[in-house]
């Protein structure tokens, strides 16, 4: 009897996953190849998110510098096959390698740290990343950016187009959160939501806070830096000012619409983000023909300060609640499986 | 001989930026203590009081009154700001108020550049700006304003806090909320002061800063997380420190620019942050109790 | 309970409204495409002309008087009758001086809207994101950047499809050192911003000078949010030059100028391109006095001689352009009017078959434009020569005069 | 019985210039349940907090089944046998009440993130195992059937006895009770009594903080009397009971400055 309430005790049903990779793997062929190049940032974006979402809504830390692991792991892949010549894989290598010392060199000593000294550390990093771009110029190109980086490849496989690479960066992001959930349905996941819980008691009954903050912060550069590496391999061209600390507040925004509070949050949070940035863009300029894109940064300022004050959880759990009702299933037990305490927004220090 | 004027220069411009930084840093520090939120916004108001004060100059009104006009609508922004955004969600937590903080400075400069547009504008200097020679270096009349005018703005704000009832009633918030609150005192109300007062400080540095070197809609961004690097220098809760990280800073960045090279100096700012959150994460000058930790 | 109930409401009716514009942003986006792929087969007799261009954001300052003034010219165009009859479609799309916008605009123009040719770029970034798809589309393209790399990369990466009106590096330093040269100042102080306009110039000056004797005694950078580069310039000043060639645009470059004479220093100052307009003197105030800068010859209108052979085209743009907007036409302007123009000249030629209007393109030949007289070939797909520059003094009253 | 399970010696703990704990010394047995008491603001939870880790001793020592503690991070400590319960409840209210006390379990497993994150073998195993420790603990507090509740509906004592399944989830040698009875009804106290009684019995030792004396006196074999930081008596109920520095600590405002 034991057996089957162990698995009562997470939503482990994979019914509606299964849909949901059906209609990805359609969608591509129904829509104009604009529309999957947007797609295609969508699920870089996602996957940067989706790391980030584990940050914030199980580590309760922000971090104001992912944009500089996304540079860390496109400019590895830039370097290691655009300079070097090397397979594309050995610059995502690379990266992740650089990201995860950067992100212990980092959290070590702030993750020591009561309150979200992680969010000030992470922000200083990030301009010194920058900086490093932008001053190393026989490496990076400096300014001018780093042109030439061939497509990604994996064994002699090469995703020289963007249907390939929609499946490239799609596969993986189902990969990513499907790992993060794992993470989350475990020993682990519990411990983290344990100290969002109460750090004291996820303390004394032996977790070791610190550890698991810093283990989960490394996740997430390692996934930012995997986009990084594939974006540039996708763009082929990159320069510094595609990591600024405007592109960290960004996938911070998506992840707030999204709502931290649940692992899918990351990836509404990112399609959401870029699809009403397309929207807008067409719809604006119908109502207010001289205003131009700055419109949108208004927009999205106030609509991160409205989701924060009024749907502190973003749009994941309503998501949620209309996809289980779409699959027709009663979601009863689901209801604790997610952090969903009202607080439980971002971060767990009150 | 050479050497002493370029440090004197150096230090002249080390002081002038960090009377700047000084400014929003403390008001930093004040939004910080009283509301326990690090407001990100605090550059952008530095930004907003500058582009108010050069649109009133070029409508022909009076220096004097533009600046203090442009202060005093500042000051009513930080107000509104405080209540549509920080106090909604005052019981949410730290990283969600800082989150909110950035919403509100994207808002603000993207207001700005609907407004104003993105081109650069410039605000006349406040007197006849002909440069004194002070040991073969060059001091300028607009480099003493700013100073001296942060020097005062600080001291008004120390009396301010130390004299005055309202001042002396946000400080005891700071103190014990609830023994505030038995006195008749409402936090809440203090949280709007300080967040407005501090939106003013923020208004004074950018209107200064405006006629040395211009003023753009993104302006805000360095200078905010320029003075956020000295308010932590200082310990983020400890004005006198934050002050004089203000001035660190400022200094630190004119001598890298002057006797090295001016593409790292950013960095070099920020390694003294992480320096300082990884060793004395109180700050440089705190005593070694590990309060915070 | 009765809160939390009211609560739910408005969320739902919230995501209602979510969920239907994100349905509307697909729909859209399938409607375009159907469309798009109708007329892109050329059937309803116009051609459609896609432009990327920075109309807001960082370089909207350069952007707004280029996205202006194809629009006019585009109307005036089409007024005429179009191009051999057909008439102009343009769609103008905002990059928002983001590389990633640009990239996704270029993408949209190529596979969505299927247009005949393509303008923009405005910054060096967002022409260099959007080559590679420029090349592998095949699409005529005319940027409107001034990095050399545009045109000339230093990888020898193709740029088979790639022509560009503003003047580049390669055609603005020789300018600059030519002046140099005739005035004897040999020893001088580099100074550039530390962006890709900056350095590229840099690059550009560190690999000539010595050809025409000028040597750098000192090389700095600032950067382009420089609020006092006084530190930066006790440097220069020990380094004695003759002259300090400030190497920007507009904001930062004013600062530096007004910072050099705050400093005390009475030698000559040469600029870049990048400070030809108005806010320059209204930022540098009385410390633009004297300045010397390379220029397009718009600015010097006036004192042109009148056999120019540039002087009719520039009085007419002028007039044009600033009788439509309010703003002051602008070389930037010049540029997206020459990179129209020569376009429409290669496609009245070529017709809609891209290769052919690429070859009318590279055939470009006298071409009288605002930037100067354009003669491509296929190793210049630029055209210009130094001497479609000027070299423009600001007086004491702050107006641009012929500095030569 | 005489394995000396707990031995504190000299832990003081001062904030600034106050003392708050001094010098106090003393010792479990394995098996043992030992009552610490005394009135409000005597140093008891701080004391506490010492031995788990949360703060660190100004000085003094903490052995614990012979190795020393003293210093060491509260994980670690709950990692070496020793778990406890809170004054002001510390449930996990993000969590259901089995969630609550599979965290328990935490440091007897071993699923880290790779592990957990590919969903390797024994990680199902893993989760079997902790769901079935954790089911055990509840049945044994006597809310099994409240399992999948989310903890935060739980109604307080229920939530007492949440702490108490959880903290014995790991199996801990030694459980430390921040006052276990507060708050709770008679029912529910004699309930609680008879579940440490029985876990007692399972080889469980108790160190606990209460002020309830009826509970005190019934459960404890030892009882150690605190004052202003200091240890003023220790023995057997009996012996406290008939103490006349406790019966000053407790009665006498006047007989204080005596005592001390």
């Amino acid at each position: 009897m034991n057996h089957s309430r162990v698995n009562d005790l997470y939503n482990r049903h994979y019914g509606g996953l299964f849909l949901f990779i059906v209609v990805l793997a359609i969608v591509p062929f129904f829509v104009n190849s604009f529309f999957l190049s947007v797609l295609i940032l969508v699920g870089l974006y996602a996957i940067v998110t989706t790391g980030l979402t584990m940050l914030m809504g199980y580590a309760g830390q922000i971090s104001l510098g992912h944009a500089a692991f996304y540079g860390v792991g496109a400019y590895a892949s830039a370097v290691m096959t655009g300079t070097h010549g090397m397979p594309g894989i050995v610059g995502v290598l690379v990266g992740v390698i650089l990201s995860i010392v950067i992100a212990v060199l980092i959290g070590i000593p702030t993750l020591k740290l009561k309150e979200n000294y992680l969010a000030l550390a992470t922000l200083g990093f990030g301009i010194i990343i920058f900086t490093f771009f932008k001053e190393l110029k026989e490496i990076t190109g400096g300014l001018n950016g780093f042109f030439g980086i061939p497509s990604f490849s994996l064994f002699g496989f090469s995703f020289d187009t963007d249907l390939k690479f929609y499946f490239l960066i799609w596969v993986l992001l189902i990969i990513g959160i499907l790992f993060s959930k794992n993470v989350i349905d475990s020993r682990v996941g519990r411990a983290l939501r344990s100290i969002h819980g109460s750090d004291i008691a996820a303390n004394s009954i032996g977790v070791n806070i610190q550890q698991y903050k810093l283990k989960v912060f490394v996740l997430s550069a390692v996934y930012a830096s995997v986009a990084g590496s594939l974006y540039a391999h996708y763009v082929t061209f990159i320069n510094p000012n595609l990591f600024t600390a405007m592109e960290s507040i960004n996938f911070l925004i998506m992840v707030v619409i999204g709502g931290s509070a649940n692992i899918w949050g990351g990836m509404i949070g990112a399609i959401v983000y870029v699809l009403l940035n397309e929207l807008l863009k067409d719809i604006v300029p119908v109502f207010f023909p001289n205003v131009g894109g700055e419109f949108q940064i208004v927009f999205f300022g106030v609509l991160l300060v409205a989701i924060l004050i009024y749907m502190p959880q973003g749009l994941a759990p309503t998501l949620g609640k209309l996809w289980g009702r779409l699959v027709g299933r009663k979601s009863k037990k689901q209801a604790v499986t997610g952090p969903p305490n009202a607080d439980a927004t971002v971060g767990g220090s009150k | 001989m050479e050497l002493t004027s370029q440090f004197i220069q150096l230090i002249f411009s080390g002081l002038t930026i960090g009377s700047i930084y000084a400014l929003v840093a403390i008001g930093f520090v004040i939004t910080y203590n009283i509301t326990g939120v690090l407001n990100f916004a605090q550059g952008d108001f530095a930004m907003l009081g500058a582009m108010l004060a050069i649109t009133f100059v070029s409508m022909d009104i009076p220096m004097g009154l533009g600046i203090i006009l442009s202060i005093g609508i500042v000051v009513l922004v930080g107000g509104i700001f405080e209540r549509t955004a920080i106090y909604p969600a005052r019981n949410a937590s730290l990283p969600t108020l800082i989150i909110i903080t950035l919403g509100v400075a994207i808002a603000i400069r993207g207001l700005a550049i609907l407004i104003w547009g993105t081109q650069p504008r410039s605000l006349p200097p406040f007197t006849e700006n002909n440069p004194i020679n002070v040991l073969n270096a060059v001091l300028l009349p607009q480099s003493i304003w700013a100073v001296g005018i942060s020097v005062v703005s600080l001291i008004a704000m120390h009396y301010f806090f130390n004299k005055t009832f309202i001042g002396k009633a946000v400080t005891a918030c700071v103190v014990n909320r609830s023994a505030a609150r038995l006195m008749g005192i409402k936090p809440e109300w203090m949280s709007f002061i300080s967040i407005a007062v501090s939106a003013g400080l923020g208004a004074i540095a950018g209107i200064i800063i405006a006629p040395i070197s211009g003023a753009t809609y993104e302006m805000g961004l360095m200078i905010g997380m320029k003075a956020f690097v000295a308010a932590v220098i200082g310990g983020l809760t400890n004005a006198p420190a934050a002050i004089i990280g203000a001035f660190m800073i400022g200094i630190l960045e004119s001598f890298t620019e002057g006797l090295w090279t001016s593409g790292y100096k950013d960095a070099i700012s920020f390694a003294l942050l992480l320096l300082v959150l990884f060793f004395m994460p109180n700050g440089l000058f705190a005593k070694a109790t590990g309060k915070r930790v | 309970m009765k809160g939390e109930k009211e609560m739910k409401k408005r969320i739902l009716a919230l995501l209602t409204v979510m969920m239907m514009l994100l349905l509307a942003a697909c729909g859209g986006g399938d409607a375009d495409s159907a469309s798009g792929s109708d007329s892109g087969k050329d059937s309803g007799g116009e051609i459609k002309i896609g432009s990327v261009i920075d109309a807001s954001g960082s370089a909207s300052p350069l952007g707004k008087g280029e996205e202006e003034t194809i629009k006019m010219i585009v109307d005036e165009l089409n007024e005429k009758g179009g191009i051999g009859g057909k008439k102009i479609k343009l769609i103008s799309i905002d990059s928002k001086s983001d590389q990633n916008e640009a990239v996704l605009a270029t993408k949209k123009l190529i596979e969505q809207e299927k247009v005949t040719a393509i303008i923009g770029g405005t910054i060096s970034g967002n022409s260099l994101a959007m080559i590679p798809l420029i090349e592998k589309a095949g699409i005529p393209y005319v940027s409107l950047a001034a990095s050399k790399q545009v045109n000339n990369p230093d990888d020898k990466s193709p740029r088979k499809w790639t022509f560009k009106t503003a003047q580049g590096d390669d055609v603005v330093i020789p300018k600059l050192l030519e002046y140099l040269e005739k005035q004897g100042l040999k020893k001088v102080a580099w100074l550039n911003v530390a962006n890709s306009y900056g350095t590229s110039g840099h690059e550009e000056f560190a690999k000539l000078a010595g050809d025409h004797g000028v040597k750098a005694v000192i090389e700095e950078e600032f950067e382009a949010t420089v609020n006092d580069a006084k530190s930066t310039l006790t440097r220069v000043k020990k380094a004695k030059p003759e002259a300090i060639i400030v190497w920007g645009t507009a904001q930062e470059s004013a600062v530096v100028t007004k910072n050099i004479r705050e400093i005390g220093m009475d030698v000559p100052v040469i600029e870049s391109h990048g400070i030809g307009t108005k806010q320059f003197v209204e930022l540098a105030g009385k410390a633009a006095n004297g300045v010397v800068f390379p220029a397009g010859k718009l600015l010097v209108l006036n004192e042109l001689d009148n056999n120019d052979p540039q002087k009719e085209k520039l009085t007419a743009f002028k007039e044009a352009y600033e009788s439509k907007y309010s703003n002051a036409a602008s070389t930037f302007g010049g540029h997206a009017y020459d990179a129209i123009h020569i376009l429409a000249e290669a496609i009245e030629k070529g017709g809609t078959d891209k290769e052919k209007i690429r070859e009318a393109l590279e055939q470009t030949d006298g071409f009288i434009g605002i930037s100067g007289t354009f003669k491509m070939s296929p190793e210049d797909h630029n055209g210009l020569k130094s001497d479609s520059l000027v070299m423009v003094k600001i007086d004491e009253k702050g107006e641009w005069t012929l500095g030569e | 019985m005489s394995k000396r399970l707990l031995e504190v010696k000299g832990l003081t703990k001062a904030f600034g210039g106050v003392v708050a704990v001094s010098e106090v010394d003393f010792h479990l047995n394995q098996g043992e349940i030992v009552a610490v008491i005394g009135p409000n603001g005597a140093g008891k939870t701080t004391l506490f907090n010492m031995i788990t880790g949360v703060l660190p001793p100004t000085s003094g020592q903490v052995f614990f089944d012979g190795k020393e503690l003293t210093g060491k991070q509260p994980y670690q400590i709950a990692e070496a046998g020793i778990t406890r319960t809170f004054q002001n409840l510390q449930v996990f209210e993000n969590m259901s009440v089995i969630e609550n006390v599979m965290t328990g379990v935490h440091c007897r497993l071993k699923t880290g993130f790779l592990q957990a994150g590919l969903r390797l073998m024994g990680v199902k195993k893993e989760e079997q195992q902790a769901f079935d420790i954790a089911m055990s603990c509840l049945e044994k507090v006597g809310i099994a059937d409240l399992a999948f509740e989310p903890a935060e509906v739980l109604p307080y004592g229920n939530q007492r006895l949440l702490e108490i399944a959880r903290a014995s989830a790991s199996s801990p040698q030694l459980i430390l009770l921040d006052e276990p009875m507060a708050g709770l009804n008679p029912q529910e106290s004699r309930q609680l009594v008879d579940i440490i009684k029985k876990k007692r019995e399972e080889g469980m030792s108790f160190l606990f903080v209460e002020h309830d004396m009826e509970t005190v006196m019934g459960i404890s074999d030892r009882i150690v009397v605190i004052d202003y930081g200091k240890k003023i008596a220790e023995g057997t109920p009996a012996e406290i009971y008939e103490n006349e520095k406790v019966i000053a600590a407790y009665l006498g405002t006047e007989d204080e400055e005596e005592a001390i």
